[in-house]
């Protein structure tokens, strides 16, 4: 494991994309992490925000909910669910983060049930939560997930939140703000987007140690390829440093592997 | 070509706006004080087969005493508004007191994991469920608050979360752009937890609001507890701090740590350890029974149920923790 | 006039229809004195709102506009003026009062213009404001003005705020909520209200040393009288005094009779 | 029979969601220093042609210096958001600077009277004018601050101000009720006056919003006066105020008194002398010119109109007159 563990990893690959100056509306946990981590390593003006209203805050320790006072300590403003949310759909943020029990090839989200009768279900999951309003209005969604057979699915039980739904147009069709949708899927195994054409996911690079075998077996449904499919860069020397020593010291989120 | 949809899910509550105006003219409006007790705002205001709402946000600012006691009390058949429904659900869930969900979030407790006994309400039938989203639910509190039987926006197109719904479909009239109408949702009840509040229900709230300023607003009946009550005079000294003014809310009760074991931002960090223990306890029947028995049914007031978490020592320990106050040489709370 | 001016005696009259424990939108002016008179009077309950966001305050004066400090001054809150509309839209606000530069027997009010051409107009008024708002969505709307030809007149050049239109039903058939409507009309002549069936003004009471004749030749249209007309019962000592020495001590309202 | 009216008013803004989220998504958010002067902000970010939302309530927490310098600058041709306007009108009037408006309240100084030069400019036939009300007003800031392109609201109906709106008649989805449809009005710019700010744009504002929440947040460019600038760790101590957030705003100035001769609650009373002699000059058109050429074009800043106006001296009485302190033995102020 040359000195890190997959989710000191997928945290690293998260917190690269989230560029200065873009917002993100993140929950608990991995998401939070690596905007946490971005934030000091690479973005100083990335705007972390919480649905339940914390906004900007200067995050003292991972937030044990979206709603706790951690969320808005600090910050410049301490608002409500209907700010965050209007404002993500007046098109004001540029990323969110989801997580579920069940993801399609289009990015389609499950965090509702296992089962076929929503009143009997077999699994009972939260539901949407926000999710669902975060798929549907912030720019790119992107996800921190464990990858296997389970959870990459063909289908999924039941669409919670959306990703490309049935494929190109299929968002705006439906009738989701255009321009929107899952833009990065990053795993235990690799890093996928999403192609142009079809809107399937596509592994754009494969972390360091993994084979392709090993993300075909732990896949349920055929994946795409990218031209050049990468090697993901390992977590800089600083990056783990900072996540962790400042990030997460107490090993909340790294620690779970 | 698009798939046209009708929602399957069951409308709870009445969203006509012209019966909520009706009772809205009816309801007291005179300052006077409504300072009760926890059981008698139970007793006298949630009946039976009420939809309530809850204020806060899951295991953050909930009106916990409140809580436990509809538990004790034995209401049922209540309907539930399950707008990030954490700890609150999971203590209702403990008094099996609902049987209808409006679900955006349940049977969850975030980062903590499962409730296992709430699951086990919606795995078993027992409930109808309709789905939402946070923001859906948070929209139609605003629109009842609004006046307005519904509003529109732009989310759970194209999945099962908006054919589980009970919303509709439109278009913009001035733009054609196709939007969600979801239906104006007025909660016979709401339960909120403010930090002070003085004698006839006037309320501040510090921090983040959640939805509680729309959910106050669209009730028919406000439930208010808070952390201290206040001098009238106090509201009037800073007009521009109050989030629920008076005339919305029926009963005022005050109750110190009363979102405990939750969060209440900057007074006490939400107790971990008794959230932990309450999730273990579900895992083996006979215990979790004990486990209500204990710290619900055989309690009497919120400062008893406190009393037997560890008292004022345990939570001297949460506010340095939510200050982030050393209390020793570790720098540990 | 048996040491009461018009003025005095419509704001006395007015106030006494403020019932204790209700809530009523007013602006600056008459209607402003006559809230502060019931509330020191009648009804120490009656919670005074302003549309700019002015919520229950002690008000140690008389406000210059409705959204100046005097009216959240100690008040209970101080809010905003979607929070006042949707109170009144929610059905919450029994009564406001409304004033203009015409009105119909319907109560239809002109604020807006005097001609034909909105976009040049003979003479421009400054519009609904929150009259409409306010006339559309409270319980009860009432008066207080002059009576003239030039005011009572048979068709408003504009209908900026809606009376009872055309009559019955024509509110409820236009989109208005049910039940709602003018109330009362108080002039320096009289008391009118609404005819039950006919929805037009109706005379309930005359004024101590007006006559008929009077009122009639200031009105442009054809008024209704009640069976048993009364005449207006003259202020109180009580309420003169208070209005006098703690509604309106420097006579801003009361003195420009 | 009921008649269907189509309103012939002209809609002034384009109320599509999806091509102001570009806006938006475009529009940077980084937290950095946003101080500049009024002159600079006037000149970089208000154009001709623009449409424009000014905060406050008429001549309450008004951004007087900013409305001065668009006249000195000589706008032309500015749509302009009629929501209840009174002083603020009258000032842009002086400058014939706005050529439509939406008008829920113009030419009116509340109980001060009428501006004679602002009537002249609607009586004149040079204007394009369409009717909205102040909560249909407020209502579309909201809606374009909602990110959609209409709201459902219950007045206008029946009336003349419908016949010359913009508005729409449309159902309830759920219930059938007839709702009006007001369009969402994303203003070009938005000017507003606040009693403390930081140098990146996070304001606090004291007593009553009015609806500036909203329009700040559905104007694509924000520019803000403010009593005074406020340090960062100010705005960070007490989240819960921060009424409007930094990412919302283009520009911050400092304009201490910035709202005279309007009211500032809880700093200064309006000058009711001087707007009386405002109303007055506009009686006879030399007299006009006059005094507009000496409070507006002969003068450079707002201290500048302030010593004009009696300077510190008369700031001090109209100090003493909002807190109601007398200043001397008559209780005056």
């Amino acid at each position: 494991m040359n000195g890190y563990n997959k989710m000191e990893l997928m945290i690293c690959l998260a917190a690269r994309y989230l560029e200065d100056g873009a917002t993100v509306v993140v929950g608990t946990g991995a998401p939070c992490a690596a905007a946490m981590l971005a934030q000091k390593v690479y973005s100083p003006n990335l705007m972390i925000m919480f649905e339940a209203g914390g906004i900007g805050p200067l995050l003292p320790s991972m937030p044990i909910s979206v709603g706790d006072s951690r969320t808005f300590y600090r910050g410049v403003a301490a608002s409500s669910m209907p700010e965050i949310m209007e404002m993500c759909q007046r098109g004001m943020v540029d990323y969110t983060f989801l997580g579920g029990a069940q993801i399609d090839m289009y990015g389609n989200i499950n965090s509702t049930m296992i089962g076929k009768d929503l009143q009997r279900p077999k699994v009972r999951f939260p539901g949407s939560g926000g999710a669902n309003d975060l798929a549907s209005l912030c720019w790119r969604t992107m996800m921190i997930t464990p990858q296997d057979r389970k959870r990459f699915v063909e289908k999924v039980d039941f669409v919670t939140s959306p990703g490309y739904l049935t494929g190109k147009g299929a968002r705006e069709a439906a009738g989701l703000p255009p321009g929107t949708g899952p833009y990065k899927v990053i795993t235990n195994l690799c890093v996928m987007g999403f192609d142009e054409e079809t809107k399937r996911m596509k592994v754009e690079s494969i972390h360091p140690g993994i084979t392709k075998e090993e993300i075909l077996e732990n896949t349920g449904f055929e994946l795409l390829w990218a031209d050049q499919v990468g090697s993901s860069d390992p977590p800089t020397e600083e990056e783990l440093r900072v996540l962790r020593e400042q990030v997460d010291p107490y090993r909340y989120i790294i620690g779970r592997q | 070509m698009v798939e046209e949809i009708t929602p399957a899910g069951e409308l709870f509550c009445d969203p006509d706006v012209d019966r909520a105006r009706e009772f809205f003219r009816a309801k007291p409006r005179r300052m006077e004080s409504k300072v009760t007790s926890v059981k008698e705002a139970v007793s006298r205001f949630i009946h039976d087969g009420d939809y309530i709402g809850i204020g806060g946000f899951g295991a953050n600012r909930i009106p916990t005493a409140i809580l436990h006691e509809i538990v004790r009390q034995g209401k049922k058949h209540l309907g539930l508004s399950g707008h990030t429904a954490t700890h609150d659900c999971q203590i209702l869930a403990a008094g099996e007191c609902f049987d209808r969900v409006d679900v955006a979030y349940v049977v969850g407790l975030e980062a903590r994991g499962l409730s296992k006994a709430a699951r086990r309400l919606f795995e078993e039938g027992k409930l109808k469920v309709t789905e939402w989203t946070n923001a859906t639910l948070a929209w139609r509190y605003k629109a009842a608050a609004m006046g307005v039987p519904f509003l529109p926006c732009r989310v759970m197109f194209g999945t099962d979360t908006y054919k589980y719904s009970a919303a509709k479909e439109i278009r913009c009239p001035f733009t054609g752009t196709k939007l969600l109408a979801v239906p104006a949702l007025y909660p016979d009840v709401a339960i909120i937890h403010v930090h002070r509040a003085d004698i006839y229900g006037n309320c501040q709230i510090d921090g983040i609001m959640v939805s509680d300023s729309d959910l106050a607003r669209a009730a028919k009946c406000v439930i208010v507890t808070t952390e201290r009550l206040i001098p009238n005079e106090e509201i009037r000294r800073e007009p521009t701090k109050t989030a629920i003014p008076y005339y919305l809310v029926d009963a005022v009760i005050e109750v110190p740590y009363g979102s405990y074991p939750g969060n209440m931002a900057y007074e006490y960090f939400s107790d971990e350890e008794h959230l932990k223990a309450w999730l273990e306890a579900e895992n083996d029947p006979d215990t979790y029974k004990e486990f209500v028995n204990k710290y619900i049914f055989s309690v009497n007031s919120h400062w008893e149920y406190i009393n037997l978490c560890g008292g004022m020592e345990r939570l001297s320990q949460l506010r340095a923790l939510e200050l982030m106050i050393p209390l020793n040489a570790n720098g540990e709370a």
